[in-house]
């Protein structure tokens, strides 16, 4: 079967699954339901969701935006999706905050014909489109594996820098770790758990240096400038380091000629998942499961003003948008800044 | 000096709770050492004491509040906003004389939210445990309102920079430095001023403290002020050490603050506590959470071994306290 | 009997208020909703906060003894967590199942009340240090979310009857009222009052206050399990961190609930109200056209002006040493 | 029944606290339907062995035995089981229960399903009132919480009363109440002694014993030194027994005519809903001016107005240089006022328990201790060193918690809390509550001192003997207005009482007559 734009939404490997429902004339009333506030990611996010909905051509398409945040409570994201179905809203796109949680509601949005799109941390129901990198493959088979090759020698001891304890993401992360460095039995892996705040990173880190003195390499999750700055702060030897995309830590690689790679889960996301929406509302067919292409850089090719920005915060995500994803997917720093205070 | 209560029962002369956490870390320390020696290296022992700076100004505020039998529970986006908002001016201004000024930004910013929550709770009457709740999430909302509407800064000044993350040669962290002169500053507060004893006195009787001529609501009005500038400072200090400032940075500082201060033999319902068990209690808990992550325990056996700690300690100051009662 | 009514609405002047705002607010959601009070919409909004309510109303139980209760959400997430496992098969097994998590949820609560009892710890550091070690315990029993949850029974409490009222709420009220009613009434609930109106008073007066203070926190934990059994009920699944945000926000709903934190009066009623009104609060956002940078701002400040009208009664008092109580 | 001598018996009974000592062997009994008076100065350890009997505290040696059985008296309850009722010097009612609540508080009336039946509760809790015949004006569905001092103490009395004792133990229950009520309980008790209770009865009012006991026994130190059939001896030699010396007079001699200087207080038309009805009165420095009158006609409210604490308080007032009322407590102690207000509750309002007695002496002085907001530690010793040794506080050391100190003691705390501040107006509420008489004696004299010093003191007591005595002037209040104003001659307890009743003298003698007797000695 022909999906949408396959080299955008490209089926995971092994999933067949495709999803399709009944077409239906716009323009569309899209929700946006993300849960953590206070995250620049999330930020960016909605920001380059409200950049794509505001260019002209997606503009047509859509009759209402709405966008809230619920916050941790995996109850009042529940609710905010449930309200979005009884609202009559067309689709509803969201970040799970817990994977698990939403096979009820997801029953009511089918029954009630509005269409769930789910994405960043998917959730595990074959009946909702879900869009996300695939986390194993992220860490391992991309960030990993660069890291390993700007190893010199492939032994040695690195150090791995986990998330949030009890995420099932950081399972999936660490799983796609091991995987790839468990086939160097001769390397040993040290692990600290960062809690993906940049602050913490730098603190255990710092602590892990301090009592391992060196390490071959580092493996970070997110809140990787911690991670440099521990090893500037401690004048250690320029190892190779794999992290997230945020500007700060690609600077920090870039500037101090740090061998590793920048990996990045781009908040690109939030449009690729509304477009996603409008798409199977307006009749095309979506694999259930799409793996996104993952953008990444190594040092060596950083470019400022490209992979980073001198002038930016170090929190924005230096990754806008999904190349392969269509022109209307990349967005400039300042197209993205320009979508602020404007009500929706 | 005049102790304000019995330093020690005059019939079992069994420890305080600085003498316990100093012999809690000395074991713990052997412990670690065996485990690996490389607990042992100064190095490692530094890199504590530098982590443990941030805590340890946070926990100069918390003990304030906390003696005057309230609570600040604002201090997370207290610390993430006076360091967002100070970076912010850095970068506006550009680096130099007048980017330091963003060092006054960000105390502003701590004051101007231990007001806030002062005169809720001193002149409002309001529980503080609710009200300070509630600016929190205030602040957080304006913290990402003007995430929101600019791009703006985020990069500490030269001179957050150094006090952050600047070590005098290769011997002291400058942070210590700082933590090593307000915690000065909290001791002679306490021991040595009026306001000390009003502290104390309010935290005991709040009733009885206005009927002999104090006015309460100032004390209270000044403990949350100090609180928010401890937690500015402690923002600061953290932008300064992680080069830069960003949402959320304040989270894992309020309940081990909290915790270092209990931890200290200071009562949670105020008027009892000493300084000297509050520096000890921010030693205790940086160590141990270092340790335990270093030694590679899963996270739920570190929350047990958290808990574990603060009940056993806690337990043993109440047995103590009573014993010297009876 | 006229004064004996006036009485009992001045003792409960602050749990009326709470009513009357969440009526206000609710109204308000409902006028702004596009789709106006249906079912759907109530069981929604039932649903969304009835779990706090839970934990509210155990709260309020170890506030009224002048304790606090932070292990509150941490209960919640294991009894969530036990849930995921325990509750689902054949309906015995189902039956048995939540009979299991109740009883998790009391035993965690009565844990935090001997260790308050006996190790005569200060409830809020007591439980603060529970709190840790139990949602420790909830990653070992669930390292990330997962499990099921029986989803008939979940359709069904999570559901309406006849279409209108929504079944989550007269769980609630039927649960509140045939636990907490009894007690209350008894020499125990008086206990627990009067340990929080003035402990040695009540110790002197040969007042049962170990067994009391044990009660309140173990009825804090079953009702913190009930929480967790809704939730599972809810998503169907178990999540360790789960509970995060109900510890602090139970607590505030106490106080929107007109319960004094300095203990003895207050009752379980006005927290309720408080649950669902911080639960409505955040459902407004859904529908006011507020840009989402502006939402968080905007929870905080109503939930800043809804404490801060707890200040009124500073105009009512006429001898200064009132303000201290 | 036989009225069999040792029906309560304790035997070989010390109880030490840290260092301090507040009983060594004491042996002790009391029989049943007689009351027996427990005497003894400040700290000699009376309060510590009602506790010990009433289960409160755990004695460190020695044995309890009723009516020939020994008793495990492991905390209160125990003791209750026993029958063994005590009515506490710290109020034991619960603030936040009703008056009816609080008087069955522990065993009231269930229904078969355990639940507490409320109507059955109020109507004993009216019953026990009315036997007590204090009832009259006490609502059972009123909060205790906001019923004054003397009320509660009343609901205090009326809980002991309704768990039917064997064994009734009132210490300084009795301290609050006015007159009236006072006498009121203590026919209460001559009933219950006939019925057979054993009532241990601690009192520092000597009327109140002679009214009362069969049998004195006093404490020293925390010994037990002699045990007599009560007036088998003088006050005198009571008092001797009591603090080892005797005191010739109780009352400083009084000044001729008092000093005819501008009043340092005035006040006119002074009213405030309902509780204060337009009362002029004038303090002169260097006098001493009493408030009498039945409890709750204005008295507290009148020198909680004057200190700053009630709000909505109208009328004419002067203190010192400054006109009008304070807005609070800091106003008034202010270089304009130089107000003192000794509170009445020391344990809520006037100390701060759990610091210690030299943080609480020096506290309300502290600013002029300091300068620029750093204390001076060694005049803060001086102070407290003079301080203490000028009221004999009996602590352990001035270091321990004010809480570990007696009743009594804590209430010279208090008083020298206060006097720290070198007041020119000092408002006394009750201020020799619970205090024994050689202390007392103490404190008339530095009142007087303090009064030709130039002090003005304004002085509220339930004690008539304390109005007669000691002041030069007494306003008798009802009702929210001044009933009569007595000085020099005319301050007799006739005049007193018949104008606190709103009588005319001659019908007083109808009213509350009491055994006559001259001021201890
Ligand atoms: N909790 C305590 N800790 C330490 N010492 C105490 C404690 N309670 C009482 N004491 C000491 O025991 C002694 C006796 O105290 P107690 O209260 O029995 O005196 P009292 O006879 O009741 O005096 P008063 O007439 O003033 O009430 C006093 O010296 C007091 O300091
Ligand atoms: N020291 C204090 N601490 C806390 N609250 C206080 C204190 N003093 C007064 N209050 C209360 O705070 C509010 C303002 O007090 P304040 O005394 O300033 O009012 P005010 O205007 O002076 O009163 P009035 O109108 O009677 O003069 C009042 O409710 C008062 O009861
Ligand atoms: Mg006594
Ligand atoms: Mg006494």
């Amino acid at each position: 079967s022909d999906t949408h734009m396959p080299e955008c939404y490209t089926p995971a490997a092994g999933s067949e699954r495709v999803i399709r429902v009944e077409p239906r004339r716009g323009p569309y009333r899209i929700a946006v339901a993300n849960g953590h506030t206070g995250i620049p990611w999330r930020m960016q996010m909605i920001r380059s969701v409200k950049a794509w909905a505001a260019k002209p051509e997606n503009a047509a398409d859509i009759a209402e935006l709405k966008i809230v945040s619920t916050g941790a409570d995996v109850a009042a994201q529940i609710a905010a999706i449930d309200n979005f179905i009884q609202a009559g809203y067309d689709a509803v796109a969201f970040i799970a905050v817990n994977p698990k949680a939403f096979d009820a509601v997801i029953r009511r949005a089918r029954t009630a014909g509005t269409v769930l799109v789910s994405f960043d941390n998917p959730v595990d129901n074959p009946d909702v489109v879900r869009i996300t990198p695939e986390w194993m493959e992220f860490e391992g088979a991309i960030k990993t594996r660069a890291v390993l090759d700007q190893m010199p020698r492939k032994a040695g001891t690195v150090l791995e820098v986990r998330g949030i304890p009890g995420n099932s993401t950081d399972r999936d992360r660490h799983a796609g770790f091991r995987q790839v460095i468990d086939e160097h039995p001769e390397i040993r892996v040290v692990e600290v758990v960062g809690n993906w705040d940049t602050g913490t990173v730098q603190k255990v880190v710092s602590d892990a240096l301090a009592v391992h003195g060196r390490f071959d390499a580092v493996v970070c999750q997110h809140g990787c400038r911690g991670v440099t700055n521990a090893l500037l702060a401690a004048g250690h030897p320029k190892v190779p380091v794999g992290g997230d995309a945020e500007n700060g830590f690609v600077r920090a690689l870039a500037e101090n000629g740090i061998p590793g790679i920048s990996v990045s889960t781009s908040p690109g996301q939030g449009p690729v998942a509304v477009r996603a929406a409008i798409a199977l509302l307006k009749g095309e067919s979506l694999p259930a499961l799409v793996n996104l292409p993952t953008p990444h850089v190594r040092t060596a090719d950083m470019k400022p003003g490209v992979n980073y920005f001198p002038d930016m915060p170090d929190t924005y995500e230096t990754v806008s948008g999904y190349a392969a994803c269509g022109p209307d997917m990349v967005f400039t720093p300042d197209e993205l800044m320009r979508q602020s205070a404007d009500g929706n | 000096m005049i102790p304000l209560v019995r330093a020690l029962p005059r019939p079992v002369a069994a420890p305080g709770p600085a003498g316990v956490i100093a012999l809690a870390l000395v074991v713990l320390l052997l412990a670690g050492g065996l485990a690996d020696p490389r607990f042992f290296s100064p190095a490692y022992l530094l890199q504590q004491l530098h982590t443990g700076a941030f805590l340890g100004v946070i926990a100069i505020g918390a003990m304030v509040v906390i003696l005057t039998g309230h609570i600040d529970l604002s201090v997370p986006w207290t610390l993430s906003a006076a360091a967002t908002f100070s970076t912010a001016f850095v970068g506006a201004a550009g680096e130099g004389a007048q980017g330091e000024l963003g060092l006054l930004v960000g105390l502003a910013v701590g004051a101007g939210i231990g007001l806030v929550n002062g005169i809720g709770v001193a002149y409002l009457r309001l529980p503080s445990m609710i009200w300070t709740l509630a600016v929190n999430m205030v602040v957080l909302g304006v913290c990402v309102l003007h995430a929101g509407l600019y791009a703006s800064g985020s990069r500490p000044s030269a001179v957050m920079a150094t006090l952050g993350g600047g070590w005098i040669g290769s011997l002291v962290p400058n942070a210590v430095v700082v933590w090593m002169v307000l915690s000065a500053a909290a001791v002679f507060l306490l021991r040595r001023t009026v306001a000390g004893r009003c502290l104390y006195a309010v935290g005991t009787r709040e009733s009885a403290a206005w009927l002999s001529g104090i006015d309460t609501r100032r004390v209270l009005l000044g403990a949350f002020v100090i609180s928010g500038l401890c937690s500015a400072v402690a923002g600061m200090l953290l932008a300064g050490y992680a080069n830069q400032a960003y949402q959320r940075m304040g989270d894992p500082y309020l309940l081990p603050g909290i915790a270092a201060v209990v931890l200290g033999g200071t009562s949670i319902l105020g008027g009892r506590g000493s300084y000297g068990g509050c520096v000890a209690g921010v030693l205790l808990i940086t160590l141990i959470t270092s340790m335990l992550s270093l030694l590679q325990v899963p996270e739920a056996f570190k929350q047990i071994a958290y808990g574990g700690v603060i009940i056993l300690m806690v337990g043993y100051y109440s047995r103590r306290a009573a014993a010297e009662r009876a | 009997m006229i004064p004996a009514l006036r009485l009992l609405v001045r003792h409960n002047d602050r749990a009326l208020a709470a009513w009357a705002l969440l009526l206000a607010l609710l109204l308000l959601f409902l006028s702004i909703h596009p789709r106006g009070a249906s079912g759907g919409v109530l069981a929604a909004w039932a649903n969304q906060g009835v779990a706090l309510a839970f934990v509210a109303v155990g709260q309020t139980i170890v506030v009224l003894t002048r304790g606090i209760d932070l292990s509150a959400g941490a209960i919640l997430a294991l009894c969530n967590c036990a849930a995921s496992a325990l509750v689902r098969g054949d309906p015995a097994e189902v039956a048995l199942g939540i009979a299991a998590v109740c009883l998790i949820g009391a035993a965690c609560g009565a844990l935090n009340g001997l260790i308050v009892v006996r190790g005569r710890i200060q409830p809020i550091v007591a439980t603060l240090a529970t709190g840790a070690i139990l949602s420790g315990v909830a990653l070992l029993v669930r390292p990330t979310p997962g499990g099921s949850v029986d989803d008939r029974l979940a359709d069904a409490l999570t559901g309406t009857v006849g279409g209108v009222v929504p079944v989550s709420l007269l769980l609630l009220a039927v649960l509140v009222a045939a636990i907490w009613g009894p007690v209350r009434a008894s020499l125990t609930g008086r206990t627990i009052l009067a340990v929080g109106s003035a402990e040695p008073a009540a110790y002197m007066s040969g007042l049962p206050v170990d067994r009391a203070k044990v009660a309140a926190y173990a009825l804090a934990g079953l009702f913190a399990a009930f929480g967790g059994l809704f939730l599972g009920f809810q998503t169907l699944s178990g999540d360790p961190s789960v509970g995060a945000s109900y510890t602090l926000n139970s607590v505030a709903a106490v106080v929107l609930g007109g319960t004094a934190l300095a203990g003895g009066a207050g009752s379980v009623a006005g927290s309720i109200a408080g649950a669902l009104v911080l639960r409505t609060v955040g459902s407004l956002i859904f529908f006011t056209g507020l840009d989402p940078m502006a939402q968080p701002l905007f929870e905080g400040a109503v939930l800043l002006v809804a404490v801060a009208l707890g200040a009124g009664r500073l105009l009512r008092i006429r001898n200064r040493l009132e303000v201290f109580r | 029944m036989p009225n069999d001598p040792a029906f309560l018996a304790l035997a070989g009974v010390a109880k030490r606290y840290g260092g301090a000592v507040a009983l060594r062997d004491v042996s002790f009994s009391a029989g049943r339907g007689s009351i027996h008076a427990i005497l003894g100065e400040n700290g000699a350890g009376k309060s510590t062995l009602m506790k010990i009997l009433a289960g409160a505290v755990a004695a460190d040696c020695g044995s309890v035995t009723l009516d020939g059985r020994p008793l495990r008296l492991d905390g209160p309850a125990a003791a209750l089981r026993e029958g063994i009722v005590c009515i506490f010097q710290e109020l034991s009612i619960i603030p936040d229960l009703t008056v009816a609540e609080n008087i069955c508080l522990a065993d009231p009336p269930r229904r078969r399903i355990g639940t507490i039946d409320r109507g059955a509760q109020r109507r004993r809790a009216r019953a026990v009132l009315d036997a007590l015949g204090c009832g009259s004006g006490l609502d059972v569905r009123a909060r205790c919480a906001d019923l004054p001092l003397a009320k509660r103490q009343i609901v205090e009395i009326a809980k002991a009363l309704a768990r039917r004792p064997r064994v009734l133990i009132l210490d300084e229950a009795t301290s609050a109440l006015s007159a009236e009520d006072a006498e009121r309980v203590m026919r209460h008790l001559r009933r219950l002694r006939e019925e057979g209770v054993c009532v241990l009865f601690i009192s520092h009012r000597m009327h109140e014993v002679d009214a009362l006991a069969d049998t004195c026994s006093v404490f020293r130190n925390g010994e037990h030194v002699a045990t007599f059939p009560a007036g088998s001896r003088t006050h005198d030699e009571i008092v001797r027994l009591m603090i080892g010396r005797s005191i010739a007079h109780v009352y400083p001699p009084k000044p001729e005519r008092p000093p005819p200087a501008e009043p340092y207080l005035r006040v006119r038309g002074l009213a405030r809903d309902g509780v204060l009805k337009g009362i002029d009165l004038d303090v002169r420095p260097g006098e001493i001016v009493g408030l009498g009158g039945l409890d709750g006609q204005g008295q507290r409210e009148l020198l909680l107005a004057l200190a700053g604490v009630l709000r909505g308080t109208t009328g004419d007032v002067r203190i010192g240089t400054a006109a009008g009322l304070p807005s609070g407590p800091r106003a008034a102690g202010g270089p304009g006022r130089r107000i003192a207000l000794i509170p009445e509750d020391r344990k809520t309002e006037g100390l701060f328990l759990g610091l210690s007695v030299a943080a609480n002496l020096s506290f309300a002085a502290l600013d002029r201790l300091s300068r620029c907001g750093i204390v001076d530690t060694d005049a803060e010793r001086a102070l407290v060193a003079g301080l203490a040794g000028r009221l004999a506080v009996k602590a352990p050391d001035r270091d321990a918690p004010v809480a570990t100190l007696s009743g009594g003691n804590q209430q010279k705390v208090v008083l020298g809390k206060w006097l720290a501040t070198e007041p020119k107006l000092l408002l006394l509420m009750d201020p020799t509550r619970g205090i024994d008489v050689g202390t007392k004696q103490e404190i008339y004299r530095l009142m007087r001192d303090l009064a030709a010093a130039g002090v003005a003191i304004l002085f509220h007591s339930t004690d008539y003997d304390e109005l007669i005595g000691l002041c030069d002037r007494v306003l008798v209040l009802y009702d929210g207005r001044v009933a009569a104003r007595l000085s020099g001659a005319e301050i007799t307890e006739e005049a007193i009482v018949a104008s606190a009743l709103n009588l005319r003298p001659a019908a007083s003698a109808a009213g509350s007559r009491r055994p006559h007797r001259e001021a201890l000695a």
